[in-house]
Parts: structure tokens; sequence; C-alpha cells
């Protein structure tokens, strides 16, 4: 059964649309790759599935029930994590605070958090604001973890990581999918994206131009819809 | 929408011209003092609007320049009258374009200081150091026997223009709409220019209008102090209107009151404080005439206009601002 | 001028801050941490007090007034929250100006309707009457030292509630991405919708306390809500301790500023000028106090984040 | 022909009790009167000066008054006497005498039916010469506290233990009363109105000090005593008004006031149902539209005022006994009884200043 | 022209116990590109803030074009010619991404106590900053708010702004950051050229960029610079990879 779906969402920014039809799924333990061209709908695919921007059109259901018109606690309560993209750390809390306010009980502990990213343990009393952007980012991923949610939602989560954290966070999704953790994903770093991803869903202009795995999804595919 | 707009603003200008014009013809003079009321204060946070809403500078000590201005033209009037000396020897005056320059400058150089201690601060630290030098010169006007203190500075009668009979209630109106109408346009160029640009962008973000080579601090400074002076320009004109000056117009009520208008008709839009001061001041009159509980019918409406009416006024008859 | 005189025009000043930082101790919670600008705190203060003479006079306790007044705030507050503040947390801090403002002309009308327009009396309890010896001689009202108390219960409690738990974290998340605490789960419609009630309560509380010591009438709100902004930013905004100690800073300073003055200036000019001219130098002290401190920490002694 | 009446007071916000009893007085009079011809046209002010202008120039201009009076504060009436009277308008003040009115800027057209700002505080400095020798006094730093101070100080010749002028608006006078502790004074003296004063006195009652304190009868009138309570009992202060006061048409005036709101009258309600004698009884000798004549009648002052004696001195202001009153407990409410009489046929200090 | 365009000189900055510069020196040439790489955390930014004057070293000194500029502010710096991109996009979020670049055109003529001529009508300012929109491939989107753009978008009018500034020098902190594969691809071609304009100074964590572009490489480390050198001198530096890069992917 699937876990998340998306059946064909339209969604608006005030009066400007920028979703025409998103259509999307993902099963229990299952990775997807979202991707698509700046600017082609990611993020507000992703906006729209919190509630954050609520679709006007479509359905979304979550864990089969419908979410549209939830608030976004609700939604989030479900057992979605979010890391989102231009990572949102509380500025006036403490990395400590930032990882304990929201938390819910489950496998992710502090300890263990910490333990994925060290530096984050070197800087626990230190407000948000004043990280350097790679540690903002670990600490905006290791917040969601602290959700223990059913899915997690990563918007260009390795985004302003140095290589070695980069291959840690790869190495960290890879134990989560093998743990069983469903995850949508965007990220641009193809090479390490496809090889553990179950599905591809590419947008185009607020669209699903394409939804397969990735020996379907081809180099001549992905040049064609995001210019590799 | 743009055009919407322009139509607004057009009818908005023609609007208090119409009213006195109407006023003078039908002999119900009181109108027209309603209206050169309404564009006096209209022009006072067409000045605070400059540091307001372009430049995000939220100074709750504007009423400070609005009560100077106010007191230059009683001060000098009075020396004028009694034929003492204002200081250095310098006489005082009743010819309003002295009085105007007069307040301008002191507006101008009392606002250089507080600028520049003030502007080191931002966010709600800028509105409370703002108050906190308003609240100084209030404090200090209502024990400073010299010019009646809190019982405030009567002027036996309005101070002249040349060629004009103030005292008429007409031709002040015109001298008054007339500022206002300068006060307006230069309101516009101002936000239009480079230097609109740099201020807009200040508000919007110091950081990067420092890192291409603009600094913050100068712009707005320069918006603070022609802010000043144009509400200190006012205060004078608002002197003139009621022949009388006090530490009220210093208060922090007034300083509000300015801040409320702005917020009313529509921040950083050119023509909401005239909008604001139109509403506040017609709902004033109308509502106080009607009930003694007025006031709480003046919250209701505001209230109203806070839901209904995003944007101000301006935005509830125009649509959202022009961005370019 | 002898010590002893110093020494209690020091306790009083000390005194005079804690109230201030009562008064102001709801709005370092609505303002500081939840960042919403609330004029009507004052009004709220103005409801304690009025609630808690009411029901003092009805009853013949103050201790029910004291009651009635957490609850008339708290009340008023939710249902402001509710009503109105809830719409604009997303907008534009001017919108809440305005909306705020509006609701002190409610409020101030609104009160003198159910109430009238006379001010209404209002006593401190017959427990807390009468004065209590000092070291040294003086005397001091037993009533002042129990709001003194209330005031350093306040502060610690705070201090505790929005330092050290999840609770005070969440209400500071909220204030700083409303949206991503939300993304995170948080229902942080309710949360602050509790919060700000809290927050009026500490007003309502302090209304009533300090109402028995003034003039509880129509209006007593507006100074009361210009001294805890002052408070607040002297000590910077969503720090506890810095508006406890910015509280104690100004009742310092005024206190002592209206005392020694007049008598600093008598020894450099005339008498009869020395205390009105003393007296106006006096009343914006503490203004002249805030400007300098924040041309030197513009942000404040103890910003929340040093 | 009608008479239409002007009448600008403070009826919202803090200051609104002295408005409210202000216009109830002043239109049950008129009501009393049974006299049809006089319209009135009521404003609030909200205590602000510039509102104040406004009305005032909205009654002249367009509701074109004959008569103005209702201001409650010096600092209203300043902004709106000097302004209405140059425009040929009578004003009548019901409350509030500042000085600048009284001396060199008199006016014809300016009719004072109340005190001179610095009558009440004469008084009390006069009868306070009989039990004191030291006193303290103390007022706001602002025109009007000054004023009050020496007025105070005209008349009284002990010795002052201190001088105090404390901050507009205050609210804690924690440390005046300290200093007032220290300073050997055998009795206080202040001036301070609203709720300033019903703040010091029920913070000097909680500290226990025992120096007896005496006050112009604003800080002990009807609208504020419920508010300061026991506190008051015993405190004697000035006035030109008592409930007591017996002359039938103080009587009739205070019973009648009782039955119509249910209350007692304050001094304001008592000024202003004078100032609306006064005026009804010059309507039945001139008309309002002759100005000559009608001020003459209003100097005349030809009507029953409830405090018993009442003309106008050169300067128009009152010519009045002042009585020292103390404040009592009538079954359980707190009012005030006349003790004494300081001063008989009071005029003001500046009438000769005034050439009128 | 001096034969260093900056030159960095034993810098420090400390954030309470934190040395997050650490005596660092570097320099930058004429011409060239010089990637400064690092951990998260090393101070990579702090160093750029530095450099670009938002915040002040505590101690060392900052040269650009022969002059000493450490006490200077931002905004001098900025005229001097020293232009700089932020981490985190860091624009005037209500103005178009045009007006976004007039800005920055309008400092470069050093103009800003016009009051009175439009801007939108003065093409002294709309052609430049059109032509530098138009350079980064936005020409399409020059009317909408930058708050309307995507994160891409927004990283892209971020060297706009930089490129009207016309600078001698260009610092950048992570450009290729939020850019997709696509965008990564054109931004390497196009800073490829514009190391001609004016030397830059790189700050990135995309290797496949860094290593197709660098000239030069130094490795920021805890605040101090470990090494410097050619783009494969670092790339097999055993220190380098252990801190750093990884394993090779
Ligand atoms: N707040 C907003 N208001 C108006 N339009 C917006 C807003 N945010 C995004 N858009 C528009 O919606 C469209 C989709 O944007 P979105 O952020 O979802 O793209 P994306 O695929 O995540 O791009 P990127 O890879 O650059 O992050 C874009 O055209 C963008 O300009
Ligand atoms: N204002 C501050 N107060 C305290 N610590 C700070 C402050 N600013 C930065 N730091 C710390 O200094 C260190 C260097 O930060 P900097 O932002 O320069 O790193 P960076 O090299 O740019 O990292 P990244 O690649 O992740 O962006 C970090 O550990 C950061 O937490
Ligand atoms: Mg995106
Ligand atoms: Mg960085």
């Amino acid at each position: 059964m699937s876990l998340l779906v998306l059946e064909e969402i339209e969604t608006f920014y005030g009066a400007s649309q920028a979703l025409f039809g998103v259509s999307l799924a993902v099963g229990e333990g299952e990775v997807v790759a979202l991707m698509g061209r700046n600017g082609m709908g990611k993020t507000t695919t992703i906006r729209s599935i919190l509630g954050l921007t609520p679709a006007r059109a479509g359905r979304i259901a979550f864990g089969g029930k419908t979410v549209t018109a939830l608030l976004p606690h609700r939604i989030a309560r479900l057992g979605i994590g979010l890391v989102p993209e231009g990572r949102r750390c509380f500025a006036n809390l403490t990395v400590e605070e930032n990882l304990l306010a929201s938390a819910r009980r489950g496998a992710w502990t502090l300890a263990k958090v910490v333990d994925l990213f060290p530096r984050l343990g070197e800087r626990l009393g230190q407000y948000a604001d004043t990280l350097s952007g790679g540690e903002q980012q670990m600490l905006a991923i290791g917040r969601a973890l602290m959700t223990n949610p059913k899915l997690l939602i990563l918007d260009e989560a390795t985004e302003g990581l140095a290589p070695v954290i980069r291959q840690d966070i790869w190495a960290a999704i890879r134990r989560l999918k093998a743990g069983g953790q469903s995850i949508l994903v965007v990220d641009k770093t193809l090479s390490e994206l496809l090889p553990l991803t179950d599905r591809c869903c590419v947008l185009e202009k607020g669209r699903t131009v394409f939804s397969g795995p990735p020996p379907v999804f081809t180099r001549d595919l992905q040049d064609r819809y995001l210019g590799v | 929408m743009a055009a919407r707009e322009t139509t607004v603003n057009v009818l908005l200008v023609l609007l208090l011209p119409a009213v006195a014009l109407t006023a003078l013809f039908i002999g119900e003079a009181f109108y027209i003092t309603l209206a050169t009321r309404i564009a006096i204060l209209a022009l006072a946070a067409v000045g605070l609007n400059i540091a307001l809403g372009l430049g995000g500078l939220v100074s709750f000590g504007h009423a400070a320049f609005f009560g100077l201005g106010g007191y230059v033209a009683g001060v000098l009037a009075t020396h004028a009258f009694n034929m003492e000396p204002v200081a250095l020897g310098l006489p005082g005056t009743t010819d309003m374009p002295v009085i105007w320059l007069a307040a301008i400058l002191l507006c101008g150089l009392v606002a250089l200081p507080i600028g520049l201690v003030s502007l080191r601060t931002s966010g709600v630290y800028f509105i409370m150091i703002t108050l906190a030098f308003a609240q100084m010169i209030y404090y200090f006007a209502i024990s400073w026997p010299a010019y009646g203190g809190e019982d405030g500075l009567s002027l036996s009668m309005r101070n002249g223009f040349p060629g004009l009979n103030t005292a008429r209630p007409f031709p002040y109106f015109i001298v008054v709409f007339v500022l206002l109408l300068a006060g307006l346009f230069l309101f516009h160029r101002l936000q239009a220019s480079r230097f609109g640009a740099a201020l807009e962008a200040a508000r919007q973000n110091p950081a990067r209008l420092a890192a291409t080579g603009i600094s913050p601090f100068a712009i707005r400074l320069v918006a603070f102090v022609l802010s000043a002076m144009i509400t200190g320009l006012a205060g004078a004109l608002f002197a003139d209107l009621n022949r009388f000056v006090s530490p009220s117009m210093l208060s922090w009520h007034m300083s509000g009151e300015l801040i409320v208008l702005i917020i009313l008709g529509g921040k950083s839009r050119l023509f909401g404080p005239l909008a604001g001061a139109a509403l506040y001041v017609l709902f004033e009159y109308a509502l106080g005439g009607l009930t003694e509980r007025w006031q709480l019918f003046l919250g209701l409406v505001l209230l109203a206009v806070v839901f209904f009416a995003r944007g101000g006024l301006i935005g509830l008859l125009a649509g959202r601002p022009r961005h370019g | 001028m002898s010590l002893a005189l110093l020494i209690e025009q020091f306790l009083n000043g000390l005194q005079l801050g804690v109230m201030l930082f009562l008064i102001a101790a709801g709005l370092t919670l609505i303002f500081g941490v939840m960042g919403l600008i609330n004029l009507a705190h004052g009004s709220l203060y103005m409801v304690g007090a009025f609630a808690c003479a009411a029901v003092a006079a009805a009853t013949g306790s103050f201790w029910l007034g004291l009651v009635a007044s957490l609850a008339a705030a708290a009340a008023a507050g939710a249902l402001m929250e509710v009503a109105i503040i809830r719409r604009l947390y997303a907008r534009d801090h001017l919108d809440q100006v305005l909306a705020t403002f509006a609701l002190i002309l409610i409020f101030s009308e609104g009160t003198r309707w159910l109430f009238g327009s006379f001010p209404l009396y209002l006593d401190i309890p017959p427990l807390l009457q009468g004065a209590v010896a000092l070291p040294g001689g003086g005397q001091y009202p037993l009533y002042r030292l129990a709001i003194i108390g209330v005031g350093v219960l306040v502060a610690i409690g705070l201090y505790l509630l929005i330092g050290r738990t999840r609770l005070g974290m969440r209400i500071r998340a909220g204030e700083s991405d409303r949206e991503m605490i939300a993304a995170l789960g948080i229902d942080i419609r309710s949360l602050y919708t509790i919060v700000f009630a809290f927050g009026a309560a500490l007003a309502g509380l302090a209304g009533a306390l300090v109402g028995a010591l003034q003039s509880v009438q129509v209006g007593m709100g507006e100074p009361a809500l210009i001294l805890a902004f002052v408070v607040i930013v002297i000590g910077g905004i969503g720090s506890i301790k810095g508006a406890l100690i910015g509280a104690i800073l100004v009742g310092l300073v005024d206190t002592m500023g209206r005392f020694l003055l007049p008598k600093a200036l008598a020894l450099m000019m005339p008498a009869t000028q020395a205390g009105p001219v003393g007296a106006a130098l006096a009343s914006m002290l503490i203004y002249i106090v805030m400007a300098l401190i924040l041309a030197f920490r513009p942000s404040g002694l103890f910003s929340a984040r040093a | 022909e009608p008479v239409k009446i002007g009448v600008i007071t403070t009826l919202s916000g803090g200051g609104a009790g002295l408005g409210v009893d202000m216009r109830d007085a002043f239109q049950l009079a008129i009501k009393q009167s049974g006299n049809s011809e006089i319209e009135l046209v009521v404003e609030d002010d909200a205590q602000k000066p510039e509102l104040a202008v406004q009305i005032a120039e909205k009654m002249i201009q367009s509701d074109k008054v004959d008569l103005m009076t209702g201001i409650i504060w010096s600092n209203l009436a300043m902004a709106v006497v000097p302004n209405a009277v140059a425009q040929d308008v009578i004003y009548l003040s019901p409350n509030a005498g500042p000085s600048a009115l009284a001396g060199a800027n008199c006016h014809p057209n300016y009719f004072n039916v109340a005190y001179q700002n610095d009558n009440f505080h004469e008084a009390m400095g006069e009868y306070d010469n009989k039990d004191y020798k030291k006193t303290f006094i103390l007022a706001p730093n602002y025109p009007a506290g000054k004023d009050a101070l020496t007025g105070f100080k005209r008349y009284y010749k002990g010795e002052l233990a201190g001088e105090v002028y404390t901050q507009v608006g205050q609210t804690d006078y924690a440390a005046e009363i300290a200093e007032i502790r220290a300073s050997g004074a055998d009795s206080v003296y202040f001036f301070l109105p609203g709720g300033m004063g019903i703040a010091f006195m029920k913070q000097y009652a909680q500290s226990g000090v025992a120096i007896p304190v005496t006050g112009p009868g604003f800080s002990f009138s009807q609208d504020v005593l419920p508010a300061i309570g026991d506190a008051a009992l015993g405190v004697k202060n000035s006035g030109t008004w008592a409930k007591d006061l017996d002359n039938p048409a103080n009587k009739a005036f205070v019973e009648a006031f009782q039955k119509e709101y249910n209350r007692l009258p304050s001094i304001y309600a008592a000024q202003s149902w004078d100032t609306a004698n006064l005026i009804l009884s010059a309507i039945g000798k001139a008309s309002v539209k002759d100005k000559d004549a009608f001020r003459a009648a209003l100097k005349e002052a030809d009507f029953a005022s409830v405090r018993g004696k009442f003309k106008f001195n050169t300067n128009n202001h009152p010519i009045q006994d002042i009585y020292v009153t103390e404040v009592v407990k009538e079954g359980d409410v707190l009012t005030n009884k006349i003790i004494a009489t300081a001063f008989t046929d009071h005029g003001d200090a500046y009438a000769d200043k005034c050439s009128m | 022209m001096a034969e260093r365009v900056l030159e960095v000189k034993d810098l420090e900055k400390s954030f309470g116990a934190l040395k997050a510069t650490n005596g660092a020196s570097l320099d930058l040439r004429p011409g060239e590109i010089h990637a400064l790489i690092g951990p998260n955390g090393a101070g990579k930014s702090t160093l750029i803030n530095q450099i670009s004057g938002a915040l002040a070293p505590d101690a060392g000194s900052i040269r650009f074009l022969g002059t000493d500029i450490t006490m200077l502010d931002t905004a001098r710096r900025a005229r001097m010619g020293l232009a700089r991109t932020f981490q985190i996009s860091s624009l005037a979020q209500e103005f178009s991404a045009l007006r976004n670049v007039m800005l920055a055109v309008q400092a470069r003529q050093g103009t800003s106590l016009r009051f009175f001529r439009p801007v939108m009508r003065d093409a002294s300012l709309t052609e430049p900053a059109m032509r530098m929109l138009s350079r980064v491939g936005l020409a399409g989107r020059a009317n909408v708010p930058a708050a309307a753009l995507s994160h891409g978008e927004r990283r892209q009018l971020e060297i706009a702004v930089a490129l009207a500034m016309e600078p001698k020098a260009f610092l950048l902190d992570e450009p290729m950051a939020g850019m997709g594969p696509e965008g990564s691809k054109a931004l390497t071609g196009f800073l490829h050229g514009l190391r001609q304009e004016a030397p830059i100074l790189l700050v990135e964590h995309d290797m496949d960029a860094v290593f197709a572009l660098a000239d030069r490489v130094s490795v920021l480390v805890y605040g101090r610079i470990i090494a410097t050198g050619s783009v494969s001198e670092i790339r097999n530096d055993p220190e380098v990879r252990r801190a750093y890069l990884g394993e090779p992917a």
C-alpha cells in the first residue's frame, strides 16, 4: 500500500499557479526521488503535502487518510518529518533546543543524532543562527529525524555539506532505507541519488512528466528533463 | 492595477478642495477647517511615511518634530508680538514662509543627532529609542514655564502669508493644500528615485545593500532627517490652524496617531497618509457628534480596516502595490 | 540627608523596579518571546485591576478579587487571541499595532461602559496591611514587600518556563519560524492561545496587585504600557533576566533621580528653581538612560541571545 | 429666539468622571428651568487640546453657538478660550481658572463661574497657619502645580519642611513619602489632581506616616472619595462648596441631582449648576444677540448660587467665600462637611493686572 | 596594478571560546580562480565575511588593490570593487529581480543621493541590469519579485547582482548550492569565463566544479589554512582527503 499518494494536485501562490497536476506515490519503505530543473515545482509539491501551501485541486492522502484539507501540524503528526529547503533552523534556539522542541518518541534520540553529526555535539549550546551553513543543514536533518517520522522528506538536504559529510548522509539514508524508512528526496547529486532510489518522479512546469524506476530513467531522459 | 491606483489617487486629491469649495460656497466655514486639518495631518504623515513606509524606520517619536514645528510657529509669533528677540538678537516673525523655513531647519537639526544615535539600533529598539527622545522633549516642554508649559501657548492670530488673508479659512486651506501637494510630489519622486530604491532596499535587506556598496546608515539618516523636516513643517501649519501649541503635540499619543494614520491609509503608499488622515478625522468628527462612546466605535472601525482592508484603505480601493 | 533615608530610598527604587517588572512580565512573554506587539497589554492590566476591585467590593475579599482578576484577564486575553490576534501573526508588525491600538480604545470605553466613569476603590487586604521594621530603624509597608516577593517569584517562574521547558522552546521556535514549527507537528495555534492567555493573566495579576496601590481608573493602562516597553527594551527583548534587571534599573534611576536631582541642583542654583528643574530632569531621566543604553548596546543589556 | 450653548467637556478616557458630572448637572439645570428655547450642543474633547480646538471651531462656525462652556482642564481652556472669545463668543468656565486668563489676558467675553486656580490653595494656606508651623508641600511639575504651591505660599506664613515637584502622571509616591517622613514636617499640603491624588493618598495611608495631610477640595471631592476610601477620613480640604452648605438653592440642587442621577454631586456638578443658572438668569434679562447687554446681564450675577454669595470681580472672576471642609462618613458614604470659613468675599491676586 | 589583488594576512577571529579564524593568510592573483574548501564550520564564510567587511577581525590585515582595507566598512569595500555573494541568498525580497540588479548598478555609479529621477525610466540603470540578468539566464524572470523566485533562481540572481557591480574581485560563497545539475554545469562554464573580468575567491563544496575551475585551491580546517596548491596537489593530499574529501566518489 502506498504511504503517500498525490493525485493531480494543483497549487497556487496567491493568484499565480505553480502546480498544474502533480501525481506521485511513495510506498512503505520506498525511497522516491523528486526531480526537475530549478523552479519546476519540487518545493511547492512538498509544501502542498504538508499543507503549508494547500493544494486547491486534487487529492493528497497519507497512510490512507486524505490530508488535503488538514492543518500542517496535523499532517506532520501523522508521521512526516521535513527537512526544508533553506534549512530554516530556529534562530533563537540553541542546537539542543532545536532538536528537542519538536521531538517525538522513537528510535532517534539526541544521542543518536549527535552520533550521526558529531559536529552538532560540539555546538549543542550555540544559537542556531550562528552556525555555519553546513552545520545548520545537519541540524535541520537531525531535527526532522528526532520527530521519528514514517516518511522523511528531504528537500536539498545535502546542499552546502562537505563531501565527507555528504557521504555520511548518503550512508545514513542507505541505512534508513535498509531499516524500512520511507523517504521522499529532492537532490541534485544524481550519482548518489539514482543508485538509492526505487523510483524517480520528474516535474516540469508544475506537472509530473515522468515517473519510473531508475533504469528506465535513461541518460536521454535525464538530459531532456534535467539537462545533465 | 496601476491605473486604478492613479484613479483613486486623483479622486483623493480632488476630495479636499471639493469639500473646501463646497463649504465655501454654502457658507459652512467649519468644513474648510476640517479639510485643512486633514491636509495638515496628512502632510505630517507623508513626512513620517518616508521613514516608516519606505525605510521601515518605525519612528515612535515623530511627534517631537511635529511639536517642534508647532513651537517654532508659536514662539516666533509670540516674540514678534512682544518685540523681544528670540535668541542671539534674532527677532520673532509672523511671516509664514520664514516660520516654515525655521521649522524645517530646526527639525532637521534636531533630527540629525537623534538619527545618528537612534539608527544604531533597529526594529523595536528603534521604536523605543525614538520614543525616548520624544519623551525627553515632551517632559521638557511640560515643565519649562517660559512658553506656557503644559498649558501651551496661544497665538493671538494666525501668522501671515504675503498676499493672502490667512485668517480666513479658505485662503489658509489653499496654502496648506499646496504644501500637501508639494509634499506628496516630493514623496512620489523620492520613492521612484535612486534614493528611494536604496532606502527601500535598506528596509528589506540592509546587509545586501551594504554589500552592493551603499551604506544603509547614511541612506537611513538622510531619510530620517528629511522625514522629520516635513513633519516639522506640518507641525508649524497645525499650530497656525489651531492658533495654539501645547506639549500634547509632542506626546507619544500624537506619535502613535501619526503611525495609525499611515497604517490606516496604507503603508508606503503615496496616498496612504491622506486616505488615513481623511478617514480618521472624519470618523473622529462624525462619531464624536453621535455618541459619547465614539472611541469604542472608532476602535471597531479600525479593527474592521485591519481585517477587511489589507494594505490599508488604499489597498482596499486600489489593490496591492505595484512592485517593480 | 541621612544615610537611613538614602537606604530607604534605595529600597523604594528597588521596590518600584520589581513592581515595574510585574507589570512588564506578561509583556515579556507576549512581546519578548512570542514576538507580538500587543499595545493592549495595558488594557489587560486595567481589566485585572477592575475585576479585582469589583469582586473585592462585592464579596469583601481581596483574594477573591485577585482570583477574579486572573480569570478575567486570561479570558479577555484568550478571546482577543482567538478573535483577532490569531489572524495577525503572519502579518506585518504594524498591522498588529493598529489592531491592538483599536483594542485599547475598545477596552477603555467598554470598561467605562461597564463600570462608569469614576475611579474604583481597591485597598490592600487586611492580612498585608501594616509595616515591618527594617534593620536600622526604618519601616517598610508589608504589602510592598509582598509585591517584591510575587515579582521575584514570577521572574523565576517565567525564567524556568521559557528557558527550561519544552513549552518555552516551542514558543520561541514559533516566534522565529511559525510555519516551520507547525510543519514539525506542533500545534502552534493552540499553544499561542494558551500562552497569550497566560501573558494576559500575568497582566491582570499586576493590575490587581499594583491597582491596590494606585488609582483604579480607565486609562491607567497606558502609562503602564509605556513603562513596560521601556523596561523590556532596556533589558533586551526576550530575556527575563534582562527585563528584571531593566525594571530594577528604571525603578532605581527614577526614584533616586526624583529624590536626589533637586537636591544636587540646589547646590548650583536658587532653591526655587532647583525644585522644578530637578523634577523636570528627573522625569526625563529614564528616557535619557534608555537612550544611552541603546546607543551603546543597540539590543539592550541582555538580549536573549548574548 | 432659541439660545444655543456649546458644551465641550471630557466624556471619555480617564478624566471622564469630571466631565460627566459637569454635563449632567448642566443638563439638569436647563431641564428644570423649563426653558425650551435653549439648545445644547454637547461634545467630548477626550481631554485632548487639539480636539477641543477643533470642536470649538465647529461649534462657532457650524453650529453658530451663542455661548460656550464645559471645559474642565486648564490646558484645554488655554487652547480654546482665547480664540473663542476673540471671535466674539462668550465663554463661561465651569471649572479651571488659569492665571493667564485672569490677569493681563482677561477678556470681556470670558466669565469664570468657578474659581481662579490659586483660590483653593490660598485658602488652605491661610487656614493651615492656624494649626501648623512647618509644612511639606508637593505638586506636579507643570504650570497648574506651580501656581498651586505659589497660591498656598502666598498666605501660608509658617516654615516649609520641603517643596517637591512630582512627575506629571506619576503613580508611585514611595520616595516622596519617605522624604516627608524624614523631613520633620508637622503637616503636608499636596495638590495632585485625578488619579495622582488617589494613588498618593492610598500609599500615604498604607505607609503609616502619621503627619496630617491637607489638600485642595479637588482631591477629596465626591468623584474621587469612594476610590480613596477611609484613608481620606478626617482630612481637611478647601472648597467653595459642600453639599451641606446651608442655603435653599443648594438644598434643591443636591436633592434634584441625587434624585435624577442616583449619586451625590461633586463640586464640578455644583459649579456647572451655577453656570447654567447664571446663563438662565442672563437670558431672562437680555437677548444673547445683543452681546453688550448680555455681558452686562451676566456680570450682574443675579442668580441663586449654590455657594451662597457670589459676585464677579472686575476681571469676571468670582468673589466668593472659601471654606474648609473635612471628610466625614455619613452612614457608609464618604463626604465633606464644612468646618470653617477660610476667606470671606475672596477674589484673586490677578484682578488688578486686568485692564477691563 | 599590484601583483596580488587581494591579500589576507594572519587573520584571527574568535566567537567566545571558538577560534573561527586562526591565523589565516591567503591571496588572490589577477585572472585566477582561487578555491577555498574545507569542512563545514571550518570558517570559510567567516573569512569571507571579514574580507567583505561584514565582520571585524580580531587581528591581522586585509589589503585590496594595494590598500589596507581592514578598518573600512562593507559599503566602502564594495565601492572599491569587492563583490560578494551570500551562502544563504540575501536579496531585497520585495524588489523584482531587475530592481535588485539595478541597485547594484546604481551603487557602482555612486549616485544614491539622487532624489528626483525615476529609476524605472532611467536607461543607464535598466539596460546594464537587464544585460546582467541575461548573462545568468534570468532575463525571462526580470519582473518577478525576488520572494517569488525559486531557490535556484535566487542563487542565480545573487550572481547577477555581483556582476552588476563590475567588481575588481569576486567573493563567491557556494554559488553552486541549490543549482540543479544543469544549472551547475552552466554556472561552471560561466565562471570559467568570468575570471577574465576579475579574479574569484570561490568557496564551494561541489568538488566537480572546484576541480574543473580552480587555478589554486586552499584548504581551511579549524580556521587555519592547512594547504594551498594546484588541484592535483590538493586532490592527492592525504590530510585533505581525510579531513574533507572522504572516499573518492
Ligand atoms: N512564494 C512564492 N510566491 C510566488 N511564486 C512562487 C513562490 N515560491 C515559488 N514560486 C514559484 O513557483 C514555481 C515553483 O517553485 P519551486 O520553489 O517549487 O521550485 P523548485 O522546483 O523547488 O525549484 P528549485 O530547484 O530552484 O528549488 C516557480 O516558478 C517559483 O517562481
Ligand atoms: N556569531 C557566531 N557566534 C558563535 N559562533 C559562530 C558565529 N558565527 C560562526 N560561528 C561558528 O564559527 C564556525 C565557522 O563558521 P563558518 O560559517 O565560517 O563556517 P563555514 O566554513 O562557512 O562552513 P560551511 O561550509 O558549513 O558554510 C562555525 O563552527 C560556526 O558555528
Ligand atoms: Mg526547491
Ligand atoms: Mg559557509
